[in-house]
């Protein structure tokens, strides 16, 4: 029974994006606040391996900031590094590039509209605009509930612009454009 | 039209079957229903069994839209009509190069039929998969920030003209292709506009025979609608047949003393083509 | 030796947030593919609980998509869904999905090889496809310039399979209606 409880816990603290309190835990799961606070103490020496047989993990359930998360294990930093250095070439790739100059032109504009006009999914171009800091959610669409992205001063500085006013006019063509992707339809 | 649309969504929450056109993807999604609804299986029987009632369907055509797939219910209409035909000539007469090319068309259908059926019931696999992996919770926290400060600085070379340059470029209108295409879908073909031509000619000419009336269509999908178009003014009084023996010339004649663009646009709105075929 | 690198892995699918290949995954450890790989797989035996003293974790390991990702185990997911804010795309329409199915089993395929087999128009369904990033473009032909389509990676994880070749059999589809009368190419 407890031993359910842990793995539970465990499962809520795997997608938990901040750090939980221990009350926020207790409620999510139904559980008794003390019993909460016993598992997660359990948890927290079974990922250091604290028992003879036990192994200690990659990761670490740490207490920060009033409540607990998962963390990757400091000793582990490097290889992470070499992963994200891995992931995050220093140049944006030709799809990143062009999807960034339609969302700087088209601003403020949702993934499916950005989707839809570069004939690709285009999530994780995104995620990686944001991650760069070129692009940032500008508004939630309070009906479709539609996240909109903008550019980001990042862009203007890189562009060697002050404002969005300074990009080079395409608007002829922008028009045209548009019109051509409505008849499509 | 409005009305039977709805009494369409009624039948279907009542009995999981429905009369709008509009609510079958395609001719074989109607094809299969009904062939589903009297639980048959695909043989040339459960299709002359339907064929009736296919055709029928037809008369909810309607609308850009459905226009627009007019043609393939069409040519699926045509190949029922000619097997429900076939079948109720004695054998010995299907040996003809018309015969031949019965049994291929049939054939043809048989095969696609089967075909989108598979790809009909394979898609609830892909549904179900679907459905299953969307409750599935897949780790995925945001980079901590001191890991993401691992990312290389990054190298910038576009100016601003540049950068407008690539806006330009992804923002342009792509070319739709139009080449190609003819062969694999059959072009759409109007029941309307192939009888306002119908109508022309014979206003003119007086009287045709059928072979005339349908010299110049070139595709099989003009044919059959310029067949139905003939049947059309039949039924609506403004043409008479006559055909000296069985099998022999169809010549048609214009007889009506009204006729006008209105009396056009109503052709096919009371269009009963399973009578019609037989 | 060999336990750190599975330390390590463990540490990268920490924070991964796709599949990651086994390459990917070797190239930012700096170890060989065979050495990951059977990592991989005592990992996946570690949180199942495999061995005698083991613990079947809240978690999982999956190969999906063509990459390794760690997932909630299936029967805590009740327990997370309260917690995770998730948008999931809306359902797809039958025709979508039968149209999906076509590309699947017949890529690379153009839009109106797709028409001829479905009977119908499929532009929209197609459209609505890519945006979802279940199909992309492969290729565009240079005779006819009809553009090709193929499924993509995302389709497969979305699906909760690895490859193509999990797909079930349509032939036997096929034959089973070829039953029952004769002729039939």
């Amino acid at each position: 029974m407890e031993a359910e409880l842990e793995r539970k816990l465990e499962a809520l603290l795997f997608v938990a994006d901040e750090p939980m309190s221990v009350v926020t835990l207790a409620t999510a799961l139904g559980a008794p606040v003390p019993a909460v606070r016993q598992s997660i103490e359990r948890l927290v020496e079974d990922y250091d391996g604290v028992c003879p047989s036990g192994v200690r993990r990659g990761f670490e359930l740490r207490e920060v900031g009033g409540g607990w998360r998962l963390y990757v294990r400091e000793q582990f930093d490097d290889v992470v590094r070499e992963l994200v250095l891995e992931q995050n070439p220093s140049k944006l790739s030709q799809a990143a590039l062009e999807t960034l100059a339609v969302i700087a032109y088209k601003q403020p504009i949702s993934r499916g509209q950005i989707a839809s006009i570069r004939a690709v999914n285009v999530d994780s171009v995104v995620r990686t605009l944001v991650s760069r800091g070129l692009i940032t959610e500008a508004y939630t669409d309070s009906e479709t509930g539609a996240i909109h992205f903008a550019t980001t001063d990042l862009l203007l500085t890189q562009l060697g612009i002050n404002s969005l006013d300074e990009l080079p006019q395409i608007s002829p063509l922008l028009d045209d454009g548009a019109e051509g992707f409505d008849g499509v339809a | 039209m409005a009305q039977s649309r709805e009494t369409g969504l009624e039948a279907e929450s009542v009995e999981g079957f429905t009369v709008s056109l509009s609510n079958f993807n395609g001719p074989f999604d109607l094809l299969l229903s009904l062939i589903a609804k009297r639980e048959m299986d695909i043989t040339e029987i459960a299709l002359s069994a339907v064929t009736d009632e296919f055709i029928s369907y037809l008369r909810e055509i309607d609308g850009p839209e459905e226009l627009e797939q007019a043609s393939e219910f069409l040519v699926v209409a045509a190949t029922l009509l000619d097997m429900k035909v076939a079948g109720l000539l004695p054998q010995g007469e299907l040996v003809d190069a018309e015969s031949v090319a019965l049994l291929e068309a049939r054939d043809l259908l048989f095969a696609r039929l089967l075909q989108y059926r598979a790809f009909k019931e394979v898609s609830a696999w892909f549904g179900a998969g679907f459905e299953a992996e969307a409750n599935r919770h897949a780790r995925q926290v945001r980079l901590e920030e001191k890991y993401r400060q691992f990312a290389p600085e990054l190298v910038w070379t576009l100016s601003s003209e540049d950068f407008a340059a690539l806006a330009a470029v992804a923002l342009a209108p792509r070319e739709i292709p139009t080449v190609g295409l003819a062969h694999l879908h059959a072009p759409l073909v109007s029941i309307r506009e192939q009888a306002a031509i119908v109508v022309t000619r014979l206003k003119s000419e007086g009287t045709l025979s059928f072979r005339e009336l349908i010299s110049g269509a070139t595709l099989r999908g003009e044919i059959v609608a310029r067949f139905l178009a003939v049947l059309e003014l039949y039924r609506a009084d403004a043409v008479s047949f006559e055909q000296i023996e069985p099998l022999g010339e169809l010549n048609i004649t214009w007889k009506a003393d009204v006729w006008n663009d209105a009396s056009l646009a109503n052709l096919g709105s009371d269009y009963s083509g399973g009578e019609s075929g037989s």
